[in-house]
């Protein structure tokens, strides 16, 4: 099994989960982030004191699922996330040894 | 048979002499509740916006708890202190805990234990207001101490001076609703705080951005709304006078605000809210002194130089100067305090054309020898509440082992070290 | 001697007869700080609850600047064209930058000053409403241009109409504290607006859910609160009348809120906050018109008609014809006005028995009469209103290359697009 | 002559005898706006920041739904039942929907239609709290059903007892603003209400904190200034009664407050703001039954008592009886009700020095006979509301299938249980 | 060592967090996410209009511990987080290469 | 590459964050946690009533870097976040297999 991150812009969530859906993702994890990257944060002025935010709001997406369809999710993500800008994100891939289904005790792909 | 119409014709007056106006005691009730609702919850709002998200409770427990100490010593002695007969420079103990003042007392119009609550109202909005130069750094024992002392040495004094029939009263000195004894003391007690407690950790480099400025749009709301009983209950009357009063003050806040927001969008590019509602203030506190002298035209004018004013002094004192008065309490009241004071004797005069105002005060003939005594009392107020108000900082230090919470404290916030409690648990 | 009687019998009458009346007077400089107390914070809290939180400080900088810009209007030339002599239509400007009025210069019962300064709240709500019609995509640059426009253009005229003895007036028209003049006018101009502007992007597939109805309710509190002071003021003394306005008011408010409530609780199986509070500003739109005409049996069922009929409209045009008034000001505020100036017409006939209201406008005699007359004032005020709205935001189009901001704007949110600020840092 | 002159002199009186006095209808106009001001949003918010985030819509709710029942309650017989004549327990329906009273309608110096509403926003409030008692478990129908029950049977009845000229009336039994009628019956009510329904799942264990401290100090501001309509109100006239109880009203807060506040910070090490809030409640709630009969030396013994006795009440309830009054109803506004009701039959006394009072009830000559009859009015009331509520709980309960919401959506929260709404969407 | 990152409904935190201190897990750190699986979301209305909640509010454990203790560590999660309703949770496992505590520098097992 | 997982105090972001920025770390994602460990919570009182917040603030950056430069990283955030109280906070190493930038999809060390 391996872990897809996605770290994408927070206002294509809805549009990212219908189209994994569609791929029949069963699954999926959701944490709001901010983010630092190529994408500049801005100048926030407060009566005049001029602060800098360098962090912009992100919508971070774990999904776990079997290592077969990790390229077809990828795929999915990036199609429905894009938006040629920058700032779209990044996608990470990372191994999981084990998954275990809290309910049932189900274990490994029977869990996801 | 004439004397006896003209006796009649007297009736209603004298029947009234010695009695209270029902009608002028039902607008001052109000009033009361409406200058209240500046502070509690207004000005702690507009204020606890600003700060931290750590910080947020210690804003409202300062504000509330000033309110609860003021009230108990307007009761004890400060009322006297600052309307008691007296000297020149200060009242006496002679109603101290109300002594001898029942229901029936009266003052001029209204029944005496209101305008021992009316003003009451401003004794404690005054000492709330310097919060904003100290917040998020202060000890709360400290605050307490402070801020108690400075009512009774800067605040009950200067209120004689000016409405307590004290040697500004007797100069003819304008100060319809407190600029002077409300918005300076309140401005320079609050800079000398700022300077002697320092800056706030990570000023200048960190985020100290405001935390919630819905809250503070809320707060400004329910200040401009409150201030109608400010300014237009300092008429002491149900009558053109507060009318005209209120007239004013609406026009200056609306002309003070947009005046802050145009400024903020040619020198910025963008109007912000936080600007537009400190322009508000800005041209509430500047019309204050003025409101029951001028007219709506010179209303207008004061409004515009509000927003022009405290709007360039804000950025002198924040970014040139470096001086961390937190909230901008100083360049906001204080110099809106002091241009109020100084423009009130100019549009009073009855000779501007459209322009004019309602008359000198006391035995002043012309501008000129109006805007020396302003300029007396404005001078005289700076002075003496600077002083009092460093010293008084500086044995509050003694007492308290210093009135700054340490810099793990700080970096914790004022919530939880000092009170132990957090403002979201969202 | 009976003439000495008579004369003194009248004593106290002509004493008063062109002075002010206190008690009145201090009612109403009541009844002015509960009128802006609706706007600010009031309506703008509730407004600003109501959108995403990338939005919320646009509305309340919209409501603020609003309120500001209609209270300068008012003063250079608004309450003179609105109330100044003039003719049928409109009035003139004698009395711009309140020319000749002066602290002494009497308005029936009131001090003028005073009398403008609550015509003004009136004048501050009324375009501030209509920000709901077009919240979270128009540039503020379009925002000011068109609701002073308006104001202007639409607001001054049709007050005159009504208020200001233009020819809706003659007619006998019932309206009044502004079923026709401020929510039929908002209405509409929220109506046309939001048609104009297009809908929101994601409107109809995205959540665009309230990001906070805590700040909702408290906005529906303080404008339950507030409508006393626009209802019960607009008696413009501190009588039987005012009382009454309040109470009807107060009934139709309660019964409208129970009423969408009920619905929802059939239709959808729970009642939810946000829908009582609705139902509280339908009852409270749609008895404005009628709140000093009516008895108390007539306002139970001028709120629950209130309640069914904005909860089907509410309905009708957001589901059914899809159009993206985005806090629903036509539906609630739009059509309770048309209702409760029809309704208005009805219940003032004192023939309904227990129903029965305080007398038909004007020469009316019967409720045909008059509702003849409410139907005209109706139909004009709804075709002029749109009319001119629809072509005022054409032109500031052209002025501001586009009332709307652009998408990708939009997605970020008004709140650091137009003022480089945000709502939260919690 | 003599006779003319004693004619004339009457005039002034005489006039007046069967109408208005248009100065009281203007207080008791605001008076009425603040009162209904600390309900919505005061109250609601107090309670809504106190309960955790998934519950806090359904508080506003049930406070709203509250305000809207009782409103329509009151119209359709309640006022009828406190203040229509009927006998010694209990009024009649010669009043139900305002029959027969109209604009002109004269109660004491007010418009009766004035008087209605006055005291129907006493009749909102006082049901709107026990939601305290119950908050953050109770299905939204058993809380309408009860909550109007309640109104009916133990409100209205205990309301003629002690104000409609009922038994307790008779015996001079002093409750000015209702520390008997409405904080006994809301406290004890609350009381039942908890231990019917049994403590919140993880109380005593889980952490029960409150979500919003902010909101709960807004909601202390504003229930500090609506208090002054209240008891300043209660006074039913403009005059120097209305402005000492409210002094004195202002004094007990204050004094209630630090007092609180101070305990807090000798027994846990820090004051804390939502023990500061308390302790104004407290002192609030206690000088409510004194409030027009005492004098402000008195005031501060009664806002200290109130700061002291609160806060060891509100530890036994919660720490040693482990009893989930959740919001702290009963210890607040119960012990407060009971104990400024007690405490007002001895600083009535005008024997007391400093410390006197306004003098005595119906036809009592001393302390002890006041609290004779203070002590039966606050058992009497207490042994008959604990009574009518424990059973109407239990009717409730048969009708709605169980007041509590199961054990799954206490976990899931009201506000998406009974509402399908969610008060945050940040 | 590993880190074992459980998604669980969010008021069985403190009872998971008390299981795992008594088996003397002696560090987590906890996130508010929401959750996307079988357990649906619910619709909301607004005046009228239905808005779909697809998320649930779910809350994330992550805690690196020993090789050797991720079973107990998984057991004791599993007995303090199940209701056996559906939206019980995930737990997931995956390899940690390294621990560093920031105040001291220790490293591996001795800085968990 | 690797992807470094650092709970530090949130008072330190804005310092590790320019550290960061000054060794050319080109992003980051930052969320906001809470901590469990030896650092303990405290006590809050609301009207004489105790509650135990056990959970202390924290800050949680996620950094993924080529794996040469894991300790440098390491390191810079180490001398940037260490106050030597307890509760600094933890840094933990994993593997990343595959990073992909969706506005591009670019892959491994280019997408980083
Ligand atoms: N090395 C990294 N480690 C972790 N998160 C990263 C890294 N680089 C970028 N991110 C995340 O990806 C987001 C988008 O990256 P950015 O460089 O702004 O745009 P783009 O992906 O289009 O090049 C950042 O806001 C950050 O949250
Ligand atoms: N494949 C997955 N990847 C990441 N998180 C998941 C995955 N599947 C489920 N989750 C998380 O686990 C939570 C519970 O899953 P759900 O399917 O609703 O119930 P259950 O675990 O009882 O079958 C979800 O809300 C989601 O946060
Ligand atoms: N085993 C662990 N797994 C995950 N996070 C941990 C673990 N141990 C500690 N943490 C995180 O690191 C933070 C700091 O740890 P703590 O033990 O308080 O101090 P220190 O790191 O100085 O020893 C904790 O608040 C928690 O967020």
């Amino acid at each position: 099994m391996k872990k897809i991150t996605a770290i994408i812009k927070p206002h294509k969530l809805d549009e990212v989960r219908s189209a994994l859906s569609e791929i029949d993702v069963k699954g999926m994890t959701v944490c709001e982030v901010k983010g630092f990257g190529r994408q500049k944060g801005h100048v926030e002025l407060y009566r005049g004191s001029e602060y800098t935010v360098d962090f912009v709001l992100k919508t971070k997406l774990e999904i776990v699922v079997d290592s077969d369809r990790v390229d077809t999710v990828i795929d999915t993500i990036i199609n429905a996330a894009r938006t040629n800008k920058i700032g779209d994100g990044k996608i990470f891939v990372s191994d999981v040894i084990q998954t275990v289904r809290i309910r049932t005790g189900e274990q490994g792909n029977d869990a996801i | 048979m004439r004397a006896l119409l003209a006796l009649l014709l007297l009736l209603p007056m004298s029947a009234f002499a010695d009695t209270i106006d029902k009608a002028d005691t039902a607008w001052i009730l109000t009033a009361t509740a409406l200058v209240l609702f500046m502070t509690l919850p207004g000005l702690s709002f507009f204020y606890a916006g600003l700060v931290r998200s750590k910080n947020v409770l210690s804003v409202l427990m300062q504000c509330f708890a000033i309110a609860c100490l003021a009230s108990i010593v307007w009761l004890a002695f400060g009322y006297s202190l600052a309307f008691g007969e007296g000297n020149a420079f200060i009242g006496d103990f002679s109603k101290a805990f109300l002594n001898g003042v029942g229901k029936d007392s009266v003052s001029g119009t209204l029944p005496e234990p209101l305008f021992f609550i009316f003003q009451m109202t401003f004794a404690i909005i005054t000492p709330a207001l310097i919060v904003g130069g100290f917040a998020e750094r202060m000890k709360f024992s400290s605050v307490l101490l402070f801020t108690t002392g400075w009512l009774i040495l800067v605040y009950l004094p200067v209120c004689h001076w000016v409405w307590g029939g004290g040697w500004l009263a007797e100069m003819g000195m304008l100060d319809f609703a407190g600029g002077t004894v409300v918005h300076i003391t309140a401005g320079v007690g609050a800079l000398v705080a700022a300077i002697v407690i320092k800056n706030r950790h990570g000023f200048g480099s960190a985020n100290l951005i405001p935390h919630n400025l819905t809250m503070t749009v809320a707060g400004a709301g329910m200040l401009w709304v409150g201030w109608f009983g400010f300014n237009g209950g300092s008429a002491v009357a149900a009558n053109g006078d507060a009318a005209m009063a209120m007239l004013v003050t609406h026009i200056s806040a609306a002309a003070g605000s947009l005046t802050w927001a145009g400024l903020e969008w040619k020198k910025y590019g963008k109007p912000s809210v936080l600007g537009i509602v400190t322009g508000m203030v800005a041209g509430l506190g500047t019309i204050t002194p003025a409101s029951g002298f001028v007219g709506p035209a010179a209303s207008l004018v004061i409004g515009i130089s509000a927003g022009i004013v405290c709007f360039y002094c804000t950025n002198l004192i924040k970014q040139k100067w470096k001086i961390d008065d937190s909230l901008d309490v100083f360049p906001v009241h204080g110099v809106g305090g002091i241009l109020g004071t100084f423009l009130a004797g100019i549009f009073c005069s009855p000779d501007l054309g459209i322009f004019s105002g309602y008359g000198f005060g006391g035995d002043n003939q012309n501008i000129a020898q109006q805007l020396g005594v302003q300029s007396i009392g404005i001078v005289a107020t700076f002075a003496y509440t600077a002083i009092v108000s460093y010293f008084l900082l500086k044995v509050v230090g003694l007492m308290t082992k210093g009135i700054r919470v340490d810099h793990e404290q700080e970096i914790q916030g004022l919530d939880i070290v000092s009170h132990e409690e957090r403002g979201y648990n969202l």
